[in-house]
Parts: C-alpha cells; structure tokens; sequence
C-alpha cells in the first residue's frame, strides 16, 4: 500500500464520512438496476458507488474511467451482500489498495456470498414474513400486508447497515479482509446449505398421482418412493438439475424448458 | 364484475410501480402479498385482495429469481388473481389457478428483456471509458424505467382492455396443458435451489444439505427458522474448530521457532 | 374437615424436618412429592396424600433455588395443597391454586431469612480467627434449625391455628390478582434457567443451546433424559477434538524442536 | 510444592484414611446450612473440612485458624460439586499446596461446577425422577413417593462417591487437576447449555390468552408467535432476563419483582 | 391340503439350493422374501407365497448372522409358513407362529455343522502345505454341498415325509414354551448388535450410538435410511477434521524444521 | 520391497490383468463356503485367492504352498469387505510385499471392515430392500421378490467392484493404505455405530406385558420404563449383553441360551 496515495492529479485522496456510508446504503437499493443475462448487476453496481468514489478522488476523469471500467465486469450477488461489499471496495479504494486487489476480493466473494445472502434473504426471511403475513391476512386482515409490507421496509433500508459493515471491514489490514472472509464462507455454507436441504422437501413438489399402481398388484407408486425415504423425489430432481448445471453445463433455460416438457408429459401421462 | 377504465389504469399504475420493485428488488411490493393487496385496494373489496394476496404468496413461496433466472412470475400472479376471482366471482384458490398463465407470459417477457438487454453494458463501457457519468447513469434509469412501464402495460391490457379475448385464449387450453404446467411450477423451484447449490455445496458442506433435509422431512415445524438455528449453531461449531485449527498452527509455528533455544 | 391439634403439632414436626431438609438440600423431603405424602400420612389420607404430591410436584418442577434464588416455596405448597385439599374437600388441582398464595408467603419468609442471615458469616469469621470451632459450629447449627422451627411454626399456624383468618385472606384476592400471581409463576423459572446460564453460556456453548431448545420444541419427549443423552454426546464430540488439539499442539511443539537435528 | 511439608508446629503431615474421606461425604449432606446472600455456602463448606483438616494438621491452632479463615471466603456451587471441591482441598492441603493455588482452583471451579451440577441435579435428575415417581404416584399407589425418596437417599449419599473423586483428583500434580478441569468445565458447559435449552419450553410457560386476537381480523395473537417459532415467547424472556443479569447487573429479587408485577398486568388486561 | 411327493422334492431342491446360498451369503435366496415366492410357485399358489414372504421376512429382519452366529433360521422360517399356511389354511400370520420351531430346528442343525466342521480347517492346512489345490477345493466344496443337501433332505421331511408326526411333536408344546420362544426371539437380534459393537463401539464412536438411537426413537421413520444418512454426514465431518489434525501436524512439522531459517 | 521381486524359481513376478481381478470378485461369491467355528472364512477366502496368485507367481509350488499357508489363519469379515481385502492382498502379493506386512494389513482389518460392512450391508441394504419390497409384496404381487432378487443379484455381483477397489487401495505406497485405511475405519466406526444405535429400538422387542401392574396401584410396569425412557428395556439388554462379551468373555451360544431360558421364564411368570 503506497503510504499518501495520490489521485491522478496529484492530490491526495478524501475520506468518506459518515453520511457518504449512509448514502451509498440507500444508493444501493437500485443495485440490481438494469439487469440483463450479459453482465447481470453490474450497471448498478457501479453507479451506487460513483459519488463516493469522486468524493475520495475529487473530479480526477482519469481515476473515475478506470474505476468505471474495471467495476463494469460481470458481477452477481445478492443484492444486499452487494452493498456489503460495495463498502468494502470503497473502504480499500480510500486507501489508495492496488486495484487487482480489489478486482480479486470482489470476485473471490461475490459467488459465495450469493449464496449466505440468499439462504438469508431468498430462504429465510421471505418464508418467515410470508408465513406470518399469510396466517394474518387469512381472514382478510389487512394487518397481513402491512406486517409484510414494515417487515420489508427494514430489510429494504437494512442496506445502510451493511454498507457500514463492509466499510469497516474493508478498513481493516487486507490481510485481515482475507482472514474475515474465508471464515464468512465457511460459515456461510454451512448455514446456506442446512437451509436448502431443508427447503427442498416444501419448496419442490413432485409426487406420482395417488392412484397409480404399478401394473400388477395394488400397491402404488408413491407409498413405494415413501416407503424408500419420504420426499427422495424432491431431493432427487435437485440433484438431478445440479448435476446438470454443474457437470452437463446446460444452461437455465433449457432446464426450465425441460421441467416443461416433463410436466406436460407426466400430465399427459396421467402419472402425475 | 367488470373493471373500469379508470381501475385498469390504477393497475398500470401500480402493476409499474411493482414491476421496477421487481427489477432492483428493494422493498419486496412484487410480491403476491402486496400487489395484491394494491389491486384489492383499487377494485373496492380489500378483503378479497388481502385473501388472494395469501394464497398466491404461499403458492409461489418457491418462485425466487436466484442466480438470475427469471420464474413463473409472482407479481402478475398477485395481481391477476385478484382480478379474476373479482371478474369471475370464482374464490380465490380457483382464480389462483387461472392466473398461473399470465404469470407464464410475464415469465416470458422477463426473460426476453433480460436476453435483449444484453446490449446494455456494452453501451455502458463506452460511456465508462469517457467517466460520462450522466449517460451512463441516463441509459441505465431509462431501459429499467421502460421495461416497468412496458410490464404496467401489460397488466392493463390484460386485466382491462384485452380481459376477453386473453381469458378466451386461456380458456382454449386443455385441462391437461394446464395440469401440466402445474406440475412443472411445482418443480421449477428445484432450478432455484439447483442453481444455489452450485455455489454453496462443497464437499464439506455435503453433510449440512442432508442435516437439514432430514430434520425438514421428520419434523414438524411452521417454517424453516429452527432450521436456520440449527445450521447457525452448527457454523459457529464449526468456525470454532477453524479457528482452533488456525491459531495452532499459528502457535505450532512460533514454538517451533521458539523451540531452538531450547 | 378439620384438623385435629395433634395433626397440626404432627405437621409442625414434619414442617420443620423438611424445611431442614430444604436448607441443606440433603435429601429433598422438601419436594412436595415428599411432603405431600408425610402429610397425607398424618391426616390419615395417604392416598390423597400422594396424588396431590403429584400433582403439585409436577407444578413446582421448575421451581428450583438454583443460584441461590428463592422460589415460590415447593414444601408449603406440597403440604397445603393436601391440607387445603383435605379441608375443603376439592380436588387435588382446585387445591394447588388455592394452595399458590402459602407458597408466595413462605418464599417471603425464605428471602428474609437468607437476607437477615447475612450477620451470621461476618460473626464466624471471628470464630474462625480465633480458631474457635465449637461456637463456630453452635453459630451454624442454631440459625439453621432457628429457621427451620420457625417456617415448621408457620406451617403449623396455617394448617391449624389460623387456619380460618388465613384463608379469609386468601379468599378476598380478587381472581386477577390471583390469576396474575400463577402468570408470574409460569414465567419465573426463567429466573432460575437464566441465572444458570450466566455460568454455563460462552461463545462455545451457545449453539448447543440452541439444539436442546430446538430438540425440545419438535420431538416428543416424555422428559428431558433424551436430550441429557444428545447433549453428553455432543459434549464427548467436543472433548475429543479439543484433546486432540492439545495433543497436536505437544507433539507440534516436540517436533519443532526435534527438527532442529535435521 | 514443599518436599515433607509440616504445620506450623513443625509437626510433618499427616495422610487421610479412606474412612476419613467418607465422613467428609456424609458431613457434606450439610454444605448449603446457614445459607445467607452474604457468604451463601461459605459456612457449610467451611464446617464440614474441619475434621479431616485437624486429622491432616493435628492440633495446631495457628494453622486451623488460617484454614478456616481462608475458607469462609464467598462460595457457592451445586451441593454434590462442592462436595467434589472439598475432597480436592483436602487433598492439596495433605500435600501442603500452597493457599494461594488451593484458593485459586476453588474460586475458579465453583461457578462452572455449579453449572454441570445443576445441569445435572436439577435439571435432569430432579425431573425424571419426578416423572416416573408422579406416574406411579397418579393413582395413589405409594410406590411414588417411596421411589422418590429411595433415589434421593443415593443421590444424597452419593456425596461420599464425591469426595473419593475429588480426593483422588486432588492428589494428581496440579498442573493435571488443571488440564483435567479445563474439559471438565468445557464437557459440562456444552452439556447444561443442551439440557437448559430443553427447559426452557417445558419449564417456562408464558403464551398469550387463547382467544386474545388483534383488533382487525379473527387470527389470534398467540398463532402468530407460534407460526414465527413455536415456544419463542419462553425463549425470549429467559434471553431478557438473562441480558438484565449480564448487561444490566439487575438483582435478582428485583427481577422476581417484574415478572410479578408483569402478571398482575397481563391479568389485568386479560391478556394472558 | 396336501402336499404331493413332486413338490415335496422340489421343495427339497428348493431348500438345498437356498441353503447352499445361506453358506455363501451370495445372493440372499435364503431370506424369506425368496424362499417363500419359490415355494408358493412349488405348491402352485404364488399368491400366498408372495404374502407369507413378506410377513415373515419383516419378522426376521433382525435374525442376522453376523459375527458368524447363527440366529432361528430365516430360511426354514420362509418356507415353513407358506407350506403350514397352505396345509393348514391358516393365516400368514398364524403359520409364521406356527413355523417358530422350525426355524430353532435348523439353527440347531446350523449350529452343529460349524461346531463338528472344525475338523474341516485342520485338513486344509495339510493340503495346504502340500499345495495340493485340487484336494483343498474338493474337500472346501464337498462339506458345503454335504450341509445344504442335508438341509434340502430335513425340509423335505418337515414339509413332507414327516408332516404329521412333526406337526403332532410341535403341537404338544404347551402355549407358554411357544410364547417363550417367542419373547426369546424377539430379544435374540440384540446378540448380533452387541456382537457388531464389540468392533464398532469405541470411546470415539459411543455418542454416536446414542445419536442413532435417539433419532430412531424420536422421529418417524419408515427405515433406517434417514439414521445411515446422517450417520454418513457426520462421519464425513468428522473425517474433515481428522484430515485437518494430520495437515496441521504436517505442517506444523515443516514449519517447525523451516523456522529454523529465520 | 525387492526391487524386481521374484518367485522362489527365480521368475519375475507377473501382473495381473483387469479380467483377473474381476475373477477374482466373481469368484468371492463363495468367500464364506465351509465356514466353521474354528477358522470361520478362512477356507473360502484362501481358494478364492489362488488363481490371480498362480497368475503372479507361476507353478512354483513352493511360493503357492506359502501362501495357502498364512492365509489359512483365522479370518472372518463380512463377505464384501473380504472381496475388498482380497483385492489388496493380490496386489500386495504382485509387488512381492513383505508377507508379515500383508498379514498385519489383514488382521488389523478385517474387525474394523466387518463393523462397516456389516452396518452397510446386514443393517442398512437389507431393512431398506427388505421395506420396499415387502410393501410391494403385501398384496401378493411378485413385483415384491423380483425387486428384492434383483437388487440382491446387483450387491452380489457388486463384489467385483469391490475386488477392483481393493486392488487399487493395495496396488499404492503400502504407507497410503496406512492413512486410506485408517480414515477408512474411522468414519466406518462412526456411520456403523449410528446404524446400530438406530436399529435397537426397532430390531430388539423387549416389554412387560401391557397389563402387568405393580403389587400396589394400577401403573403398569412398562409405563414406568416408557416414562424414564422409550426403548431403554432395548438399549439395556444390548448393553448387557455387549458386557456379557466384553468383560466376561461369555460365548455366544451361552449367551443364546440364556435368552431363550430368559424367555421362558417371562412367559411361565406371565410377566412379557
Ligand atoms: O443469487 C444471487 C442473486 O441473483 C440475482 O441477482 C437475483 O435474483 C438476486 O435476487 C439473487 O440474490
Ligand atoms: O446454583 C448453584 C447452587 O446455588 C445454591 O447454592 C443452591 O440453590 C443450590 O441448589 C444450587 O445448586
Ligand atoms: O460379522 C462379520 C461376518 O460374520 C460372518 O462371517 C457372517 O455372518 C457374515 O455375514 C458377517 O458379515
């Protein structure tokens, strides 16, 4: 780390306040602006940080296209782990950090990420509020959105937050950084995969028809799958998919468009 | 009941607003929950927007656009159900099944936008290239603004200009077209968690999946939280034992240094 | 019914070995399934005796003087319950309610005497000083049995004495009041898990927490032995591994300095 | 540790028999006596050590006088775990262990040893105990009490059981009575957090009354707790109470007060 | 119903090849899932077979051979019922009862084989050492073919040349010898599980009998799928950090000899 | 090892070809033929072995007669486990392995492999197949024993891939079978215990009649034990009986006879 780190023009680089932390939170709701399959979140990625970025290096054109540039890169994460590490980046540009540092925390992080922050947020949190909303909003109660609609509110404005944690964390010693997170991921596996393990038996709904039967006698094809290990269907078109993905690298679209054909199939069918 | 033209054009306004709360994602309104809320708000009759809103919101539960993919959508399903339980008398678990084709259609253009705007950043990096912040911020607002607006319209046409002619073409599906998608929306939340998987299963995370879907298939709970206590308390076992495992090796090495003097 | 003078003058006797008991925690006479059966022996009703031991073991579970807290008083309640019980002619439950407000009293008189009690350390710290063993050990004897005599009197007056003016009092509570009083005394044995845990909750146990919690609320448990069970084998996880470490960490240390011939 | 330690008259150190461990047990049945907030079971643990400490030091005032001063210390732990304390002073002290030492593993060891006896005592034996005794008990058959009071004059004797380990623990170098406690305290903490946390929904009750419903809508207050968490509410108050002791340092007889006066309230507003 | 001298001697075959399978344990024909089918297609009544197959293979899940023990034999037992339940017309249920003494006949008959079969090692080691491969193989295969073929010949008596004086023999046990041997069999697959402990269980593994046991008490389970499941996710974390204690130690060494250097 | 090991004739040493370990696994089908009490597989496990070890050695009688020999000794395994061990031996054999070494891997072994074996194949493979095809047979269908037959031909033949395995585990640095193996049995030790602690309460039946009652009272007899614990009659009569083993080196036939004289005095007494 250059001791003094200069913008372009010389002068030295500012440090945020407190409220240029607070402000990139609320910037950030828009992270996921503009998405598109090319570079995913990009494009609001890196808007979100521009007025911090220029705060810490002045009106430097040269500085701001290099930080442009190097931030327009593929990019996708949950949108709130996003802010965290937009915090992060802007905490280690203060600090004059060589970029391909930056570049390599940023994309060393934003898969894994993805994967806490959506066992968090996707899994967790959704499926609570709703449940909650739902059990309220039953009757018609409008107690049930509004409970849903508050809830969100804080977690929508929750950004704030992370915007200051990953500020801070970006502070400290790189090395540090690198320390932090790689206890983050494991931890954040291990809770996002508990979670999907579980999620799969009442997310995924896949059962033969009550009444099918195998041709001879009467049992049918269900309580078979039942009687192996209840819910083994779910469990194994998971597995099925994340084979495909990971070893067949078929893309998402061919597999929705197979899970399709293989609805209107088992309809057809009458299996399912 | 039939809309009115000034309720069809409350939709289009709520049904954008929803819509590019969909597209950044911030405060949750495409939900079913509250869109449909909103439309129940619009139509005179909270009560049945409250209801649909809670039985299309725990039927699309799974539908969640992780890793980018684009699901059944659940903001045309909240509003559409709405609509028809309210045009059709039907209730609202009825109507929640005749909106699944819209929420296939919204499915659609999602899709297509996300695929065409794929010459965006393009764009983008030019603009970067020259730190032109008010193009690049200027092109980013517009295509997100246009495809909220162009979904608002959507909304319109189905639930009050085109109501007709689009709920006689779904009509002419046949039963087990409909059964079919069905059971595909019932699979289609494995793509989700397919897709999560790829990012959080490793080999030492393997055991955590199957913890996790045992204790969901044996017991019975309202929802996933004793799961996610389980599995936070099973990360801090383990950050612990890493930690441990790091400081000894830490300590191995300095005595080992140490240990010369010895 | 009545009592009888000779079955109030028993109870006093009994009162006062268990309170004794309770002091001490020897050997937990003082528990009501304890007391409650002394008492049904003395009335002549050992059945009635033992079912309303029962019953009101089970109610008191949680009351424990873990930490040295004072509960809603277990050994009044065993016997009053029977008393009550024996007098009024309820049932075994009617009585425990009735039974609430004696246990409240004695937990009273228990808070004042460990509070008074606190002159007694700074006398045989003097004894002590002076090597003196025999006032030192009058001085312990005398205040305990003093109490225990004094809570057996109590129970005497309740049960026999002023067994009419008592229970006018008792009965001129308003039933929110009373109602607010068993409230409290479902909350209260927070008091005593919350107290255990400033000692046994650290960074390193709080998962485990967690797990008996989880394992208590989804599993059907006729008591909390199973997860006595889960919890010592968790603990043996643990110890092995923390074991292993400090070999690890030896052998490490050996090795480091063994290397050095290399 | 001195070799051939002596008392103050000189006199060399004497061993304790067997039969003078077991009279410590028995003697322990009275370690909590003259209980008071002050000292708690300072009295009872002095008391009860004097015997064989005389044994060990003969008549040697000067050194009793220490002893016993040293001793009447604060001091508060489960019963049986004070009954192991006190075999592993009397073991030190034959060996003429420095005070400093012998008071430091005493002031160390009673609190965590309070929480695996009470753990253990308390909360497993108390309850299961309790369990099969009411269910024999139910119908009126004395088999209840009388297995009640059975297991309890084992558990009661089993003091003597105590001492003997505690003396044979005592009598190890004392850097092992070190290491041997350190997962001593490590086991028994992992094991009394499990077993509290089981408590907490069995022991603790606090829900809200059964038709208590918000002011719109019919769904009642209590469902909405339990579609969040089931036995979340018991949860709660043991985590604020225990925060009121941590963070707080709130006493406790003013925190029986609250719950008090707080269940005089929900009474009133017919709310629980 | 009678049994003819044809199916007598098929069943004869039958028993024999199933018997030689038990030896082996090749292909488990000796469980009664298979032997059972085999012999209703023998006495012409598939059906029945097929039903008494699967009662009795579910009773004598438990009756293992491990460890080299020899459990009631569940082959006699499979067979046994289908031909009592086809001679007797009896339930599947009341012949597995009824077929109870069988099963002891031939573990008798097993057990005798392996004790008297010691002499069988002790010429092998003879031919051993002579490498006389042709001897050694023919002596290996004459003995096992001599017991299955004995066993073949016992079911064809059981079943059929001695039907009637076995039956009466078996009938004159009285009731509480039969409901005995029943309570003895229920508690006989304990000897294989503790047999299986004797290299299973060490201090590192005892928690995890009591996880396993835990989990088949408490949860509702069609099997013991769900135990091994877990059982393999814990076995795989604990493999993790076995691996990560032997790394560390690894480096730990390294280090030490590097730290040197500095 | 010899670098360039040869037979006693002073011929190099031959490999052996993948077919020959699939013999090998073939003919492991009959592993435990002429089993008995003294030697248990011994018989079964040399004769399988000696076509692959003429292969590697030729016709030198003398080598053949040593190996026939040392194999000889005591052995038993589960059948499975022994196809895997045979597997290594040969491959151990073909690099002219030191025979003491090759012993010491098969008789540290074959316990531990018989506990994982056994877990798999005796208490997990059976029930499951057993469960599924028995709910497929319930109503007569013989889609019941062909499934089970079929599944049954697939774990047999299965032992040619075990032969494979256990050749290439052998065929490494004889200090990497160290390390495989010992990780092998160690999380064999784990899943094989949890399988069994599973499969006591629903393989051993163990309970007093249903209407047997304490001399006092009406509480029956087993309520108690389903009040202390479910199942603890079960885990009680595993452990006596382990101990029985263990400590007191009781033989099995005794044990079995003493269950059977424990039943019938149940049943005399009319107590199960
Ligand atoms: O999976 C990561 C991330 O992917 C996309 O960007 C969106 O669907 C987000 O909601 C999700 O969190
Ligand atoms: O909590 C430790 C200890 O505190 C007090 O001394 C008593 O209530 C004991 O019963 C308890 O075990
Ligand atoms: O227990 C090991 C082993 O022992 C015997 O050899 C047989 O019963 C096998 O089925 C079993 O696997």
């Amino acid at each position: 780390m250059a001791s003094n780190p200069t913008n372009k023009k010389g002068e030295p680089l500012q440090k945020l306040s407190k409220s240029d932390i607070t402000r990139l939170g609320i910037n950030s709701l828009t992270e996921q602006i503009a998405f598109s399959f090319e570079r995913m979140q990009a494009p609001g990625w890196t808007m979100n940080m521009i007025p911090g970025f220029k705060k810490i290096y002045g009106d430097s054109k040269e500085d701001l296209k290099e930080f442009m540039t190097y931030n327009m890169e593929f990019m996708n994460t949950e949108p709130h782990m996003a802010t965290l590490l937009q915090g992060m980046v802007l905490a280690m540009e203060e600090k004059g950090t060589d970029r391909k540092l930056i570049q390599g925390v940023r994309n060393g992080l934003f898969g894994p990420m993805a994967g806490i922050g959506d066992s968090i947020f996707w899994f967790t949190v959704l499926p609570i509020t709703a449940g909650i909303a739902c059990s309220l909003a039953k009757s018609g109660s409008i107690l049930g959105p509004l409970v849903f609609i508050g809830i969100y509110l804080v977690v929508g404005f929750s950004r704030i937050w992370f915007a200051r944690l990953g500020y801070s964390l970006g502070s400290k010693a790189v090395e540090k950084v690198g320390t932090a997170t790689r206890y983050l991921t494991g931890a954040a596996g291990i809770l996002g995969t508990t979670v999907i393990g579980a999620l799969i038996p009442s997310y995924v709904s896949i059962a033969f028809q009550k009444k099918l039967v195998f041709g001879v006698g009467s049992t049918t094809v269900q309580s078979v799958f039942d009687q192996l290990l209840p819910n083994v269907l779910p469990l194994a078109v998971v597995f099925l998919i994340y084979w495909l993905f990971k070893k067949k690298h078929v893309n998402t679209i061919a597999v929705i468009g197979c899970v399709i054909l293989f609805g209107l199939l088992m309809s057809l069918l009458n299996w399912m | 009941m039939q809309l009115t033209l000034v309720q069809g054009f409350l939709l289009f306004i709520v049904g954008t607003i929803c819509q590019f709360d969909q597209q950044t994602e911030a405060f949750y309104w495409f939900r079913p929950m509250v869109a449909a809320f909103f439309t129940g708000i619009i139509l005179g009759n909270v009560e049945l927007g409250v209801t649909c809103g809670a039985v299309t919101e725990l039927a699309y539960l799974g539908m969640t656009n992780v890793g980018g993919t684009v699901p059944p959508d659940p903001l045309f399903a909240g509003i559409m159900t709405v609509v028809l339980a309210y045009t059709t008398g039907q209730s609202a678990e009825t109507a929640l099944g005749l909106s699944y084709p819209f929420a296939l259609l919204a499915q659609g253009i999602g899709i297509l936008f996300k695929t065409v705007y794929s010459f965006v950043p393009h764009k983008l990096d030019k603009y970067a290239a020259e730190a032109d912040v008010k193009h690049f911020n200027g092109l980013i607002w517009g295509v997100t603004i246009f495809e909220a607006v162009f979904c608002g319209f959507v909304i319109f046409l189905c639930s009050y200009a085109l109501q007709a002619p689009i709920q006689a073409f779904v009509n002419s599906f046949p039963t087990w077209v409909t059964h079919g998608l069905e059971v595909a929306g019932g699979i289609l939340p494995a793509v989700g968690l397919a897709m999560l998987l790829l990012t959080t299963l490793k080999p030492e995370t393997y055991p955590y999946l199957f913890i996790g879907f045992v204790m969901a298939t044996f017991l019975k709970m309202p929802n996933v939280l004793p799961v996610a206590i389980i599995g936070t308390s099973l990360a801090a076992i383990d950050y612990m034992y890493q930690k441990r495992f790091d400081e000894q090796k830490a300590e191995a090495i300095d005595d080992g240094g140490d240990s010369d003097g010895i």
